[in-house]
């Protein structure tokens, strides 16, 4: 273990690789998966796929790299070390096309709020000609998202900031899968986002109250498997300097 | 039609597309991983167009590490590869750089007997199929 | 001399030779310079310009090459000794977008029809349903000639059948500025294809007597410049083989 | 709008034209033509789509043959290119493959004094300007 992760409270350590095996599994084998700039959860995510239920998934790299086989984790998804050892190069007018000829099977994305609907900001907060936050803008989601076989959405903080009624700007929308968080699983029914199962260690309750919009109580709570140990010792292997806990703030 | 936003009025030609991309290259790894050495006219355009995918014939099949050490020059993916066939001499009578140029005599014999339908005959039963070899069907 | 270039009759020399300098004087310095395929005469004359007078000009090859440095000449436009030090690769699809931002010089291309308005026929001869002949179509010919600042279109027959009163079809049209043949250089006025200057050895009489359409007798004829000494010279050492005599038939 | 041959509703989303692309290689020759390695994320769309051209600030200048003899690497044609500054370190603090990595330290500098207009002018002024070489300007 790292001497960076030692140091790592242990609620974060939990959340991380939780979060990390949780995004991991909504992978199926031989799908051709994408991921965001800085999104170093879904980048180990797709690597823990590949080493253990999905060997010949396909990762496509934003910056132009098809699986790279990284000698080190980089901190930056946008990190040369990216290229290293690429099974090939894709670069972004390929990619915008494959997404445009419904050629990609899911994507990951973050968002700054989202809603019910899956509708997300990345634009601005409050007044768009006044933002209380300027948000660094969707990339191409807004493309992404209704072109993709599915998106995935995560954000290592669960509250109503993020998880709000209405988002104060649509960015991208469309076809949204799952959203993982730190203490919950997600499933976007025809109703809208709902919870598909709850972390260990977390309460629906703890969903419920720390998210923006409203949500149907399930009847029976189903509970996110806790990483196994063979996910536990394929995440250390992978990433041993914790790159997977970059996001987290606490 | 217009352009919505300059109002100049532009031509709209609808995207051929092709169910398959037959395409021979230099080099690929069994998964389809290949590089294209020289020119590559439309090849690569071809491969993204193809709906169901790309049959890859190629001079030979190499490891799929000889193929990552250079991921610059990798502009055919494996994921869109279905099948590749390890052909050494599959572009003849055309070129295929660096390893042979157009087979001059060979091509004036295809385009003197194309030029009638038994000719065509002639031509096909003709034409040297010993290196035929099965695919590598992934 | 190549040995083929000895069997070569005296009248395909001079019209090949006097085809080729016409054609790469047209060529001003600094500009980019396409030629489409099957094109060995324009071949040899952007080479030729690029020798002489316009040294910084680009060719831009339709397989992709750009500023390329051939060993030989090869008798295919599509030969791949046109890629060997290249100084860079512009692949179709950049190379149709510089077409379109307005980005390319001047074109060569091929015709198997032309009438005086300057549209050009790639297509058929006859009947579409029952073609007399079918001919190879247009490729790019049709966005090039309305995208490029100025085409110049060559063939190595001046007969009535290639210059007609009405092309059967019009596979492209657009900015035609010259059309060259082995007996006379042709500039595209406001009236349509008019005598420029009737090449050295040939007459007026003889071009309006092979040109199916309606020509304007020029009060004073001018003469193309025949070949200079250097040209020539230049052109031997390029071609030694004779490949810009290819597309002669006699 | 209206696809008119599906009928299809598209998005006609309109082209970026910026004047200028500044772009950071790792090699080019005098005459701007470059090759980038490793990943190229937008840099050849940037170049395609200047209108006046392209500055290239670059690792080190080399020799036309250099360039040359791997033309298929060579994806920024010189005739696209304005200007070639040699600057080796010229994309620090971010990486270039395979010269440097991004330099984390001088990151956390950036991005800590750019949160507020103060700290962006002492960031600017504090920031070593000793390498700055003169533009091969063509």
């Amino acid at each position: 273990m790292g001497s960076r992760l030692a140091s790592l409270p242990e609620h974060v350590i939990r959340a991380g690789n939780q979060m990390a095996v949780t995004l991991s599994r909504l992978i199926e084998d031989g799908e051709k998966v994408f991921h965001g700039v800085n999104s170093p959860l879904p980048m180990i995510a797709i690597f823990l796929a590949k080493k253990r239920h999905a060997p010949n998934c396909s990762l496509i790299e934003v910056a132009g790299s098809v699986d790279p086989k990284p000698r080190f984790m980089p901190n930056s998804t946008a990190d040369p070390e990216l290229c290293h050892g690429a099974a090939s190069m894709f670069y972004n007018p390929d990619m915008y096309d494959l997404f445009a000829r419904g050629g990609v099977d899911m994507a990951f994305l973050g968002a700054a709020q989202l809603d019910k609907q899956g509708r997300a900001n990345m634009s601005y907060i409050g007044d768009p000609f006044q933002p209380k936050v300027r948000l660094p803008g969707g990339g191409g989601g807004a493309v992404i998202m209704p072109q993709v076989k599915r998106t995935v959405i995560w954000r290592t903080v669960h509250d109503r900031r993020f998880l709000v009624p209405r988002v104060d700007f649509s960015t991208q929308s469309g076809r949204l899968s799952h959203l993982v968080t730190p203490i919950a699983l997600f499933e976007k029914k025809s109703t809208g986002l709902e919870i598909a199962s709850v972390h260990p260690g977390h309460s629906v309750d703890e969903v419920i109250e720390n998210t923006g919009f409203e949500l149907e109580r399930p009847s029976v709570v189903a509970q996110t498997h806790a990483p196994s140990a063979e996910e536990l010792g394929a995440l250390e292997e992978l990433d041993p300097d914790g790159v997977r806990f970059t996001e987290f703030r606490f | 039609m217009e352009d919505p936003y300059t109002k100049e009025e532009l031509y709209a030609i609808p995207a051929l597309k092709p169910d398959w991309a037959l395409i021979h290259v230099q080099k690929s790894d069994p998964q389809g991983n290949a590089q294209i050495l020289g020119n590559q006219q439309f090849d690569v355009e071809m491969t993204r167009a193809a709906q169901k995918g790309v049959i890859l014939t190629t001079e030979k099949i190499v490891g799929s590490e000889e193929i990552a050490a250079e991921p610059e020059r990798t502009t055919i993916p494996g994921f869109l590869v279905k099948a590749v066939v390890e052909k050494p001499g599959g572009a003849s009578p055309c070129s295929c750089h660096p390893y042979y140029g157009v087979d001059k005599t060979e091509m004036s014999r295809y385009m003197t007997l194309t030029q009638s339908q038994d000719g065509l005959r002639e031509y096909l039963e003709s034409t040297d199929e010993s290196h035929a070899q099965d695919a590598v069907t992934k």
